[in-house]
């Protein structure tokens, strides 16, 4: 096997990583700020493909659908957690757990009904399209582009979370409601404002995930299995264990395929119970029970 | 005849915190001993080590000449040692018989998964036994969840209490009670120690010196006085410490 | 056999063991008589998959095969009795799927079972269906169902499966000498494919330079394309279906495969092909068992396609095509043994010559194939289709031979 | 940690009856013996009547651990699913007969939940699920690998028991409906008549005081792991007789009984029915299948139906149906 081949192997691994990334964006923050785990993430990330593939249509842009469908979809999921999470809140963490995972199955149904079950088309932007020459191979300018804006926004979060007040009472929210009652913070909307922005991140990925898989009504369950990975080997809502765990198990699934590809998912979720088992928390978790 | 536990340089810390250090004691029979000290002193930390919830970093336990150190927390109930908690922390779905009736089971069958409840009729009646001495036989039907605070604590003392253990530890039974429940509860604790070793963690100083024998006071992390409700008075560490933090219970 | 006929226990054991199970003997009571009028109505069950990813296709079936119930009535049925389809929604679940055939031959009593779109259902049928003696048309391509060990005299298999489709792509499109690659889902349909277009270039002489496996559903295959690319191929094999085949070519695409190498599919999806835009699927040749365009050089397409515009206004597709082939076939047996006795029908179908919308048809002896022709087909560019229906170009249209098909000896039959 | 760890409590009705639930409860087994008896007479069809014996036993395994013990498992079917493959992999691969052929599919369901149980019940609350989820995931996926076994995802099939022989000579027809029925009707009893007497006995208040309160139940003597690792075991080894009847009145093993898919109705039909009730997985097995057989005969949308009734209990009726009938009778009695 030749080095170049290994090296292109490798750089797969990490673009690959990168949309790995992207799809358990949403899942972790939800989960690291609100305790929940959201078993909608994958029909949301499904709906905002089709979000994204209606507002390309109407508008004839994929720029406005990168931006516009994620808002949308983000309303939606603010919706959600005022309508059907909220009154859950104080009951066990089964519960909204299992109410997402109802919630899964109406929106795939509701978008077979308006959009059908068959797959439809969605293309990259003309200016996006093509290959590009890396020295070691060719690789698609979609792909990269994509790592791009993972970058961009995960550099964004880092920003919100860690820079600003908003973050600050965030990251305290998470960790005791209670220390933000006495601060005085409405913890309800700050509740509110968190779904809405991992359902927004959720739906961002999958207006970008549409360009290279196709959109489908069930494309979102093996997003939800990979997003769960992700989540699982990084840490249930790190941010930062989700890029390295998204990375590893990118790079892990592209060294497979050198191999023994057919062992790929085998390979990601055999990782994923092992470091349940090790390390339940996960690489850069909170251990749990704290 | 031996103390019946004996603690020896006993720590615990997290991580680089200390929350106990070098605490040494000796507890005799048929005592009633209270664990003082201000918020944060480590008198959780205590208790908890002393029931087993946590391992000690350093030192030793030994119950009845039993090193209780490495030994998994449920096996503290089975040698005699029986606790309560500070928070209600009860079986709130079931009801007050059960919730005493699967205490008293815990030392009796823990996996028999076929004879019928009913084939065990001393657990019943240990049951019974536990609930009237607690005084709450007419509450016997009613879910543990839909009872008065008082009365949750009170089978807070009875689900310790069915195991009959040997040493009892009572982590602040009084805790959130009004004046008359906190006699009721005197007078309780009074009635168990005629036979039983006490040991209780409390913050009213006026109930503590008129039922302890014996007075231990934390400050820290660190036993800084031990002894009778009198000497402990009178001690001037103590004296200093709960200067200024005297909020009324003294 | 007459296994309706059976009582719950043996006779021997009513005596006792239904003392205990007393409801047993009401059941055995209130269990209908068979002997029924000869005017009965001819039942037909169709499980399908309506719910999941190939909701499109079922629909396409559903239609096809009450088109060929229509046309059958519409002539005063068989031998004066009504045929009326029963469809069943699979849900494309095995276990559903057998689910549903139990309460097909069980409540509904259907004279025979016509349906499935995966392989797995369509073993779930076929194994219910022998068990109890019922006459099933199976209409999902495997080459599992071929072998000996699933053999039932009741089925007949009216679908190409992987062996017939990858011998014709292959003969239109390997040459001596070409470099194939060989991109294959990790489970029976896919290694079955695998295979077929092993043994073809193996016959055609053409070199297999890498076989790669993927797993089952997968979603991303962005890691397999370095590798692919390294191995040089002149033809790209992809052996995989539906979700699968759309997101692997999409990406192969994406990848700029399509410049360096020529996909090929064993069989390319009409529904597949129009959910994913054209310049993707553009150049890519693949088996069909039936499509529209066949009008111009086969009669009896053009009769199916008038009759299929009339009632519904579109054109049929290839899976739709199953469906109307595969009941076309089972009436036209019923219509020569007179009625709904299996035995008959049975005999009626392994003599049956038929051509209702591809040409001539048979059913081989020994494992009830039936034998037809293959079309191969090229994806058109967006700028060459003259409209919504207008996808493919027939490249070949590959008359039905046994020579296609493994053996009956290599099947695990007596010869 | 609080001292109240109420993570591992579940919102569920309690045991405690009133006086008017006493009797029910005291006949439960002949009860439900006696409503699963006129089953087939009264549901569209036998082959449902059958689904809801087999979905109801599944349930009532997944309901020991989950309603009883507080351990919601997303990875119930691969016990459901490896009792179905081993018995059907016994007749038709060993040529056992159908009884030894069960006997292996619940041992190696029973064992299995050993493994799985043990690597599992060392983590809790969402993470336990995450891990009962990954690992059935590993099953699945193993079974898919193991074609040569298993059948791929072609499923296992060449096993169908036509006529099963009981002891002394004598059979059961197991093509006649009916008859199949209540050949499976009987292990169904069975199974519910020992885990009547399982929630009946010591063990059974040992799971509901860990459900209730783990800490507790700790200090007060329970070894709460070996408790519920003993409760795991009990309802894999239950899952694993319902996929040995699944086996046998299907013929066929597909590899969906591994999926996820399986795992999540066994959780939907415990919150229809109620969690942690006696009669709730029975309910629950018969609304979400007669919902499914209706719904799916009149629109193909069936699973948006199915969704909407499950978020609205969840919401409103978190105790279920059962659970919730039992609160309305409490509540009335206790007014």
């Amino acid at each position: 096997m030749d080095l170049e081949l290994i090296l292109m192997q490798l750089f797969s691994g990490l673009a690959l990583g990168a949309i790995l990334v992207m799809v358990a964006l949403g899942l972790t923050i939800v989960f690291g700020m609100l305790g929940i785990v959201n078993f909608a993430h994958g029909a949301l990330f499904m709906v905002g493909a089709y979000a994204g593939l209606w507002v390309a249509a109407q508008t004839g842009s994929f720029w406005w659908a990168l931006i516009v469908a994620p808002l949308a979809v983000g309303v939606l999921g603010m919706l959600i957690e005022r309508f059907l999470i909220r009154p859950l809140y104080g009951r066990t963490p089964d519960d909204p757990l299992l109410l997402t995972f109802g919630l899964g199955y109406v929106l795939v149904e509701a978008v077979r009904i308006t959009f059908g079950t068959d797959g439809i088309p969605f293309s990259a932007p003309d200016a996006l399209q093509g290959v590009v020459d890396l020295g070691v191979g060719y690789f698609p300018i979609y792909r990269l582009f994509v790592m791009g804006v993972v970058a961009v926004i995960l550099l964004l979060l880092w920003v919100a979370l860690e820079k600003t007040r908003f973050g600050l009472i965030v990251r305290a929210g998470a960790r005791d409601p209670l220390i933000m009652k006495v601060l005085g913070v409405d913890v309800s909307r700050l509740w509110l404002l968190v779904f809405g922005l991992g359902v927004g991140l959720t739906a961002l990925g999958g207006v970008l995930a549409a360009p290279m898989r196709n959109v489908s009504p069930e494309m979102g369950t093996l997003v939800l299995a990979e997003a769960f990975v992700v989540t699982v080997i990084g840490g249930m809502g790190s941010l930062l264990g989700a890029v390295v765990a998204g990375l590893l198990v990118g790079v892990a699934v592209s060294m497979t395929a050198l191999f023994a590809p057919e062992m790929a998912t085998i390979v990601m979720f055999g990782l994923m119970a092992l470091i349940l088992l090790v390390r339940p928390q996960g690489l850069f978790g909170r251990p749990a029970g704290a | 005849m031996s103390a019946l536990m004996e603690v020896t340089d006993v720590g615990r810390s997290f991580g680089g915190f200390v929350a106990l250090a070098g605490i040494s004691a000796s507890f005799e029979r048929n005592k009633v001993t209270a664990v003082i000290g201000p918020n944060g002193a480590g008198k959780s930390t205590f208790f908890n080590v002393l029931s087993g919830v946590l391992q000690p970093s350093t030192g030793s336990i030994r119950f009845k000449g039993q090193e209780l150190k490495g030994l998994k927390q449920h096996r503290f109930a089975h040698l005699g040692i029986a606790r309560s908690y500070q928070i209600t922390n009860l079986f709130p779905e079931l009801s007050v018989e059960e919730n005493v009736r699967v205490a008293a089971q815990a030392l009796k069958t823990r996996y028999d998964v076929f004879s019928h409840r009913d084939r065990y009729p001393e657990l019943a009646q240990k049951a019974e036994a536990a609930l009237a001495e607690v005084g709450l036989t007419h509450r016997r039907a009613r879910r543990a969840r839909d009872l008065a605070h008082g009365e949750q604590r009170a089978l807070e003392i009875a689900i310790a209490l069915v195991a009959n253990p040997e040493l009892l530890l009572l982590d602040e039974p009084t805790a959130g009670m009004g004046p008359e429940e906190t006699k009721e509860m005197v007078a309780l604790i009074e009635r168990l120690a005629a036979d039983r070793t006490i040991l209780l963690v409390e913050h009213k100083m006026k109930m503590i010196l008129g039922l302890s024998d014996r007075i231990l006071v934390l400050h820290h992390g660190r036993l800084i006085a031990d002894g009778t409700p009198t000497a402990v008075q009178a001690d001037p560490e103590v004296r200093r410490v709960y200067l200024g933090q005297n909020d009324g219970y003294a | 056999m007459t296994k309706r006929t059976d009582h719950p226990l043996s006779s021997v054991s009513r005596r006792t063991v239904l003392a205990g199970l007393g409801a047993a003997g009401v059941g055995l009571i209130a269990s209908p008589a068979l002997v029924r009028a000869q005017a009965e109505t001819i039942r037909i069950g169709f499980p399908t998959p309506l719910t999941g990813p190939f909701g499109a296709e079922a629909k396409d079936q559903v239609k096809s095969a009450e088109l060929a119930v229509k046309l059958v009535n519409d002539k005063g049925g068989i031998a004066g009795r009504k045929v009326e389809l029963l469809v069943r929604d699979d849900k494309l679940n095995a276990g559903e799927a057998a689910t549903r055939t139990l309460e097909l031959i069980e409540k509904d009593k259907v004279h025979a079972v016509v349906g499935a779109l995966s392989s797995a259902v369509q073993l779930a049928v076929n194994e219910v269906t022998r068990a109890r003696g019922v006459i099933y048309v199976s209409i999902s391509q495997s080459d599992t169902i071929n072998e000996v060990k699933d053999f039932s005299k009741y089925t007949f298999h009216e679908a190409l499966n992987p062996r017939m489709t990858t011998a014709a792509v292959a003969r239109a499109t390997f040459k001596k000498g070409s470099k194939v690659a060989l991109l294959g889902a990790d489970y029976a349909y896919g290694h079955e494919m695998i295979r077929g277009f092993k043994r073809a270039a193996g016959e055609l002489g053409a070199e297999i330079v890498g076989e790669i496996l993927h797993p089952f559903g997968a979603a991303d295959y962005s890691t397999l394309m370095p590798r692919i690319r390294a191995l040089k191929p002149d033809i790209l094999a992809i052996c995989n279906f539906g979700r699968d085949q759309a997101n692997s070519i999409k990406q192969a695409n994406d990848f700029g495969m399509k410049k360096q190498m020529q996909i090929v599919v064993p069989v390319l999806l009409h529904n597949q092909r129009i959910a994913v835009a054209p310049d993707v699927f553009e150049g890519i040749i693949g088996g069909a068992n039936y499509y529209w365009a066949l009008e111009s050089t086969i009669p009896s397409a053009k009769t199916f396609n008038d009759a299929y515009k009339a009632a519904y206004g579109s054109l049929p597709t290839d899976y739709g095509a199953y469906g109307f082939t595969g009941v076309s076939a089972l009436l036209l047996a019923m219509a020569k043994a007179g009625g709904t006795d299996t035995d008959k029908v049975v005999e009626a179908l392994q003599d049956l010559k038929y051509d209702v919308a591809k040409g001539p048809q048979y059913f081989r002896k020994c494992d009830h194939q039936s034998v037809q022709s293959v079309l191969v087909l090229k994806s058109k560019a967006k700028a060459d289709m003259k409209s919504e229906q207008d996808l493919f170009d027939i490249v070949e249209n590959v008359p039905g031979s046994e020579q296609m098909l493994r053996s009956c000896g290599e099947l695990g039959f007596p010869t | 940690m609080t001292t109240t760890d109420l993570a591992a409590g579940q919102g569920v009705a309690p045991r405690t009856l009133p006086k008017a639930g006493a009797a029910l409860d005291r006949w439960r087994v002949p009860l439900t013996i006696a409503v699963l008896a006129v089953l087939p007479f009264v549901l569209p069809s036998q082959a449902l009547a059958v689904n809801v014996l087999i979905y109801g036993l599944f349930t009532v395994g997944f309901n020991l651990l989950f309603g009883y013990t507080g351990l919601l498992s997303f990875g119930h079917a691969a016990f459901f699913g490896t009792g179905a493959y081993l018995t059907g992999m016994a007749i038709a691969l060993l040529g056992f007969g159908w009884f030894p052929a069960m006997l292996t599919g619940i041992v190696g369901a029973s064992l299995l939940s050993v493994v799985i149980g043990a690597l599992s019940i060392r983590t809790r609350g969402i993470y336990f699920c995450m891990v009962t989820l990954a690992l059935a995931q590993l099953v699945y996926y193993v079974a898919l690998q193991a074609s040569g076994w298993t059948g791929g995802e072609n499923g296992l099939r060449g096993f169908t028991v036509v006529k099963a022989d009981l002891i002394g000579g004598f059979s059961v027809n197991l093509l006649n409906p009916l008859a199949k029925y209540y050949f499976i009707m009987f292990f169904a009893a069975l199974a519910l008549w020992f885990v009547s007497r399982v929630l009946n006995s010591p063990f059974g208040a040992a799971i509901e005081a860990v459900r209730e309160n783990e800490t507790r139940a700790r200090a007060c003597g329970f070894d709460v792991e070996r408790t519920k690792l003993l409760s795991f075991v009990l309802s894999g080894a239950l899952c694993g007789l319902a996929g040995t009847l699944s086996a046998l009145h299907l013929s066929i093993v597909p590899l969906d009984a591994l999926g996820v898919h399986t795992s999540s109705i066994v959780v939907m039909m415990t919150m229809l029915g109620g969690a942690g009730s006696f009669f709730g997985p029975f309910v629950g097995a018969l609304v979400f299948l007669l919902i499914e057989d209706v719904a799916s005969l009149w629109t193909t949308h069936w699973q948006l139906i199915v969704g909407i009734v499950f978020i609205l209990f969840v919401l409103f009726l978190p105790k279920g149906i059962w659970g919730s009938l039992i609160q309305i009778v409490r509540r009335r009695r206790a007014s």
